[in-house]
C-alpha cells in the first residue's frame, strides 16, 4: 500500500508535514510533553499564548470538569514574550525540527504588533492572534467587533510585511463570528483558527459561589464539538481560507470530520490533557485511515462533506 | 510514561475506602514518595478528563503499585468498579515528591486519606533506617486504614479520631500540639486543606518548617495547561506555581492559604 | 420540617408553582408524558413551538447524541395553531389543572402575531417567542437582529395587549445576545428564556456528509449546561428581569445552579429524553434539598451566586 | 412504565451478539410482538441517550424480559458489560406492535438482528395457533441465533446466510423469491434497511402487503421529540411518521423508502 500524502498548507508560506497540530495553551511550551513523544513529528506546535509581559494568571481553582468537557480559566499564564523568545524556543527548538507556531494575546493593537514581531523574528513557522480569550478582561474585546478585529489584523500584517503567515482565532460566542472572520480575512490574515473556547461557568451550590476562582472561564472537549464543526463548515463555505479547526478532537474521526468540514489542520486541546499522546496517535491514526480508504492526499478530503 | 496497568487486586478497607494494586513495574521502579498517577477512571467520554492518585506503595520485585482513595465522586466510583484483571490507563510517576534526609527522626502528619503518599514515605524512611512519627488523625476508626501494615512497619504511631473511637479524640494538629515534636525532626504532611492550614499555623508557632502534599483540580498533571494554580509567596508578592509539576509537595511556609 | 415555599412569579401576571417547567420540543405537547406523572404538579409545561401552518418538519435522520449531549434537526414539526387550539389544548386541560405555556415560532412579524394571539385566546398562562430555532430557515433571522427582535416583540406586545406575559427564546451562539436580549426587554417582553440550542453538526466521515438530514442541527444536553449557566448569569447581571434558565438540567443541583445564577424558573429538556420522569423528580427533589439546606422560599436563592 | 430491572442472566450467542434477561413482570405482562424497552446503557452522561431495544420474549410465569442485541457502539457495548444481579433501568413496553390475524398461517421475514421482535412474534402465533414460517438470514451460520430455540417452536424455518455456512447462501429476499409464499398469509419483516427496501420490492411484485418493524434514531421513544421520523406515503405527497409512536411497525407499501 503507498503511504498517503499527510502534507497540508496553510496558505502560500506555511507548509506542515501533517494536518494535525496542537492548541494553544493545552500542550504548553510544548516541552511539558516532549517525555511523551517526539515534537517534530508533529505538524506543528502550537504554544501557549504569549503577551509582552509576564502574566501570572487567574485566581484557582482554574479548573472544573463538566459533562463531556473542561471548563477553564488560567488567565493567559505565561512567562511574556522575552523570557519565550530567549529561552524557551531554543530549548524547544534544541529538541528537534519541531515547527512552532506563535500564540499572540494582549490588550492593544501595539502589544499584538510588538509581540508578533518579536515571535516573527525569533523563527516562528507562523502566528495565531488569539483574539477570543474568555478569561481575561480585554480578552474578547478584539474579537467581538469586526472593526477592531480588522484593525489589529491590519497593523500585525503590516508590521510583518507580505509573506509571513498568521491565523486570527476567534470564538462564536455573543458575536457575529462570520462578519468578524470576514474582517480580518480582508484586513490580511492568512487564514483562521476555530473555534476557541466557549464562556460558561460552574456554580458551587453548597456555597453559593461561582466555582471558577476568576468566576467565568471557557468551554473545550468533546461536548462542543458539534458547534466547532458548525462553525469551521460554516467559514470554508463563506469564505474559503485556510482554517486550523479546533474543539473536542479525541480520535481520528474527528480529524476526518473536521477536514471534510473545510479544515486544512487540526488541532488537539482538551484531548491532550485526557491522552497525553493523543497528537502523535492521530498522526499514525490518520495515516492509516486514509490508506485503509484508498486517499493518497490528505487534501482531497479538505471541504468534502456533502450537504444533507 | 503511559501504563496499561493490569489490576492485581482491590480492596475494601472502609465503606468508602478502596486500595488497588496495579502491576507496573516501571512506575514501582521510579516512583517516589509524594509523587503520583493519572489515573483514567473511565471508557467513555464522561468523567473526561484523569485522576491524579497518589502512589500509596510500591513492591519493586513484584512489580505492583498500590493507590489508596475514597470514593467521592464519578471517577473515584467509577475506579472502585473496575475488575481484576481489567486493565487501567495510568499516567506517572508524576511531580516532585518528598525531600528527605539521609538520617535522623522524621514526622508524617496525615489527615484521611493523607495517608495515601505518607505511608509509602513511612515504608521508604524505614527501609532507610530513617525513626518515623506518624500522627494520624480522621474521622472514626474505621477510616483509620492500613493500620496493621503501618504497625508492622515498626514506627510509632499518634492515633487522633473526631469522635474518639481510636485514640485521642480531636484533629491530628491537636494532637501534635499536644504531643509536641521531636527537635530538629523534619516534618511531612498531607490532607485536607482545613487541616493543612490548620498545621501550617501551629507549625509557623512552632517554628519549624515542613513539606506539604497539596491538592489541586487537575488537567494535564504535567505541568502544560496551568491548571492546578496554588499561590505561593515571592518575597512581599506572590506567584502562582503548579501543584502537578513543581509540586505537589511544597513547603508548608512558601503557601498562601486563602 | 416546614414545607420550603416553591411558588415563583415570571413577571406580575405569572405565578408558578414551583420553578420546575419543561423545554419547548422535548416533551411534546404534554400529554406524551401523561403516563409518566400528574402535569398539574409541574410548574409549568411549555408546549412544543407551534407555527400558523402545520409544519411536517425536516428529513431524517433527526437526531443524533453527541459526547454528553443531543444534536436535533426537527425543523419544528408541529400540527399548525388551528389544530393545537382545538384539539391538543383542551385534551391537555382534560387531563388536570396544568399550567400551558405556548410556544410560538414564525417566518414573519404577523405570523407570530397571529399565533400569539390564538394561543393567548385559548387560555395559556404565557407565552414564550421562540426567536431562535436553529433549524428552519428563518428560525434565527429574528433573534440575530436587535431591531428585528424589538419589533416582533413591540408587534406582540401590542396585539396581546399590556398585561399578558410573554418571554423572548434567545441563543447565544453568532449573535450578541445580551444586545437582543436588552432589544426586545425595552419592546416589552416580560423577560427571557435561555438558551435555545447551540448550532451544530455531526458528519457522517464514511460517507463524507453531514449526518442530520437537514445538514445541520442545534445543541443541547448537558454538554452545553456551563454555557447556558454563563447566558442565564450574564443576562441577569445586566438587566434583572424574569428568566427561564435551560440548558443540560439533570439533577436538582443544576436546577439550583440556574436560580442562584438568575434564573426563576429552569426548564428541562433532553434530560426528559434520558428521565422521562425528571421534571417531577425535580420538583421533589428541589423541595428536599431546599428543606434540607433550611431555605423557607425558593426565591431567596435567585441571583444569590457570589462571584469569585 | 419505567422500571428497576435485575439482570437475570446475560448469555453471548455470537461474537457480537449478546441476550439479556430482566425480571420485569410489568413489562412481561403488557409486552406485544413488536414493541421496545428504552433502555439506559450507561450510569453517567454519555452516552446520555437510552437504546431503543426490541422485546425478544417474555416469560410471563417468571416475570421475565429477553431483549438480544448486537454490540455496534458504546451504548450497546456497556450493556454487554452489565453484569447479573445489577439493575437496568428499561422504559417501556412501548410503540405499536404486529397485527395478527385470529388464525392461519403467517410468514415472518428476519434479517440479522431483526430475529429480535421476530422470535416473540413466532411464540405468540404458535400459542395462538397460527401456523408459522420462517425466513431468517444472517452473515454467517454462528450469527443465525436461537437457532435450538426456534426448532423447538415447531415452525418451519428457512435459513439463508451471505457465505453460504448454513441454509442457502445469499440474501434472505432471495430465498423468500425462490421459495415463494402460501397464498393470503400476511408478512412481517425485520431487519436491515437495505434488506427491507429490497424486500417492499418484491413483495411488491407480488402483490403482497406486509407490515415491518423499522429503526430509526431515537430521542425520547414516547412521540414527544419528534426525532425519529419515517418519511410515510400520504396520497401523492408523504408526511413524517413517528417510528417509536406511531410505529416500530408500518405497512411495508406506505413507507418511502430513501
Ligand atoms: C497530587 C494529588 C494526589 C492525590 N492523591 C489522592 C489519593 O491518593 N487518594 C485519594 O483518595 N485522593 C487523592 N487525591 C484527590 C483525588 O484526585 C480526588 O478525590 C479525585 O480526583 C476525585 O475524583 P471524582 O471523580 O471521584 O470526584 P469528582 O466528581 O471530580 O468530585 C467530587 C467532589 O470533590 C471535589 N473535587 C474533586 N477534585 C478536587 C480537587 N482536586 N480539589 C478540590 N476539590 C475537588 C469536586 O468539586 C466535588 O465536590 C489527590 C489529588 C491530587 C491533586
Ligand atoms: C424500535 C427499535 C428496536 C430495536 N431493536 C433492536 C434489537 O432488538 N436488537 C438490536 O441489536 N438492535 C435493535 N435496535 C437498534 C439499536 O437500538 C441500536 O443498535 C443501538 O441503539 C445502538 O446503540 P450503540 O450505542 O451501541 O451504538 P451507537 O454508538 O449509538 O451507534 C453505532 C453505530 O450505529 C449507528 N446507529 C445507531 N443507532 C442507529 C439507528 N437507530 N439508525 C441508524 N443508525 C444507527 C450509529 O450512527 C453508529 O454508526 C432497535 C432500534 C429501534 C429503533
Ligand atoms: C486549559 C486550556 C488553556 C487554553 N489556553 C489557551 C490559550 O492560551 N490561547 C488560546 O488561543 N487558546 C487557549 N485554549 C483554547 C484551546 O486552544 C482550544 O481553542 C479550545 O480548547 C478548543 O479545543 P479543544 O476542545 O480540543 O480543547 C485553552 C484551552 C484549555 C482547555
Ligand atoms: C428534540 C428537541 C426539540 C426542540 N424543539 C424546540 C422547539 O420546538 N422550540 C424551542 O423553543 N426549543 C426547542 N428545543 C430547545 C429546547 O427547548 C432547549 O432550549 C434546549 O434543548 C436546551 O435545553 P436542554 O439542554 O435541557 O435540552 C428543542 C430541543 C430538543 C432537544
Ligand atoms: S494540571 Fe496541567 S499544569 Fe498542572
Ligand atoms: S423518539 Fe421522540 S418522537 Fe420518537
Amino acid at each position: 500500500m503507498k503511504k498517503p500524502r499527510l502534507a497540508v498548507d496553510l496558505g502560500p508560506n506555511l507548509v506542515l508535514k501533517n494536518p494535525v497540530v496542537t492548541a494553544s495553551g493545552t500542550f504548553g511550551f510544548g516541552l511539558e510533553y516532549a517525555p511523551f513523544g517526539d515534537l517534530a513529528l508533529l505538524g506543528a506546535v502550537v504554544i501557549k499564548s504569549v503577551t509582552r509581559h509576564p502574566r501570572r494568571g487567574n485566581p484557582p481553582p482554574r479548573l472544573v470538569e463538566t459533562p463531556a468537557g473542561v471548563l477553564n480559566s488560567i488567565g493567559l499564564e505565561n512567562p511574556g514574550v522575552e523570557k519565550v523568545v530567549k529561552e524557551i524556543l531554543p530549548a524547544l527548538r534544541a529538541t528537534g525540527e519541531v515547527t512552532v507556531i506563535g500564540s499572540v494575546a494582549g490588550e492593544t493593537v501595539e502589544e499584538y504588533v510588538e509581540v508578533s514581531c518579536r515571535l516573527a523574528e525569533a523563527g516562528v513557522a507562523a502566528l495565531e492572534l488569539n483574539l477570543s480569550c474568555p478569561n481575561v478582561k480585554a480578552g474578547t474585546l478584539f474579537g467581538h467587533d469586526p472593526r477592531l478585529a480588522a484593525q489589529v489584523t491590519r497593523a500585525v500584517r503590516e508590521a510583518l510585511g507580505d509573506g509571513f503567515p498568521f491565523l486570527v482565532k476567534l470564538g462564536v460566542v455573543g458575536n457575529d463570528f462570520l462578519a468578524v472572520a470576514r474582517a480580518v480575512v480582508e484586513a490580511g490574515a492568512t487564514g483562521l483558527s476555530l473555534i476557541n473556547t466557549l464562556p460558561g461557568l460552574a456554580v458551587d451550590v453548597k456555597r453559593r459561589k461561582l466555582l471558577l476562582g476568576q468566576g467565568t472561564g471557557g468551554l473545550s472537549g468533546p461536548a462542543i464539538r458539534p458547534v466547532a464543526l458548525w462553525a469551521v463548515w460554516r467559514a470554508y463555505r463563506e469564505l474559503r481560507v485556510p482554517i486550523i479547526g479546533m474543539g473536542g478532537v479525541a480520535g481520528v474521526e474527528d480529524v476526518l470530520a473536521f477536514l471534510l468540514c473545510g479544515a486544512r489542520a487540526v488541532a488537539v486541546g482538551s484531548g491532550t490533557l485526557a491522552f497525553p499522546r493523543l497528537a502523535w496517535e492521530l498522526v499514525e491514526g490518520l495515516e492509516q485511515a486514509l490508506a485503509k480508504e484508498g486517499v493518497e492526499d490528505v487534501r482531497e478530503l479538505i471541504g468534502m462533506v456533502a450537504g444533507s | 510514561m503511559i501504563h496499561e496497568a493490569e489490576i492485581l487486586s482491590q480492596r475494601r478497607l472502609a465503606p468508602d475506602i478502596y486500595r488497588l494494586e496495579l502491576f507496573a513495574p516501571r512506575v514501582a521502579e521510579q516512583a517516589q514518595p509524594g509523587q503520583f498517577l493519572m489515573v483514567r477512571t473511565s471508557i467513555s467520554l464522561d468523567p473526561f478528563l484523569r485522576r491524579p492518585l497518589s502512589v500509596n506503595a510500591v513492591d519493586r520485585r513484584r512489580g505492583a503499585v498500590a493507590l489508596l482513595y475514597r470514593v467521592v465522586g464519578r471517577g473515584t466510583r467509577l475506579l472502585a468498579e473496575r475488575k481484576l484483571g481489567k486493565r487501567l490507563n495510568v499516567v506517572g510517576p508524576l511531580g516532585r515528591g518528598f525531600t528527605v534526609p539521609l538520617s535522623g527522626p522524621v514526622v508524617l502528619v496525615a489527615g484521611g486519606l493523607g495517608i495515601a503518599p505518607l505511608f509509602f514515605l513511612a515504608e521508604v524512611c524505614r527501609q532507610r533506617g530513617n525513626e518515623v512519627i506518624l500522627f494520624y488523625g480522621a474521622r472514626s476508626q474505621e477510616e483509620l486504614v492500613l493500620r496493621r501494615e503501618l504497625e508492622s512497619l515498626g514506627i510509632k504511631v499518634f492515633w487522633a479520631t473526631d469522635d474518639g473511637s481510636l485514640g485521642e479524640r480531636g484533629t491530628v494538629v491537636e494532637l501534635l500540639k499536644k504531643k509536641g515534636l521531636p527537635p530538629a525532626a523534619p516534618v511531612y504532611a498531607a490532607g485536607p486543606p482545613p487541616m493543612l492550614k490548620a498545621l501550617a499555623a501551629a507549625l509557623k508557632d512552632m517554628g519549624r518548617e515542613a513539606e506539604f502534599s497539596l491538592e489541586e483540580r487537575m488537567g494535564c498533571g504535567v505541568g502544560a495547561c496551568r491548571g492546578c494554580a496554588v499561590k505561593v509567596r515571592e518575597g512581599k508578592d506572590f506567584v502562582y506555581r503548579r501543584v502537578c509539576a513543581d509540586g505537589p509537595v511544597f513547603k508548608a511556609g512558601e503557601v498562601v492559604w486563602e
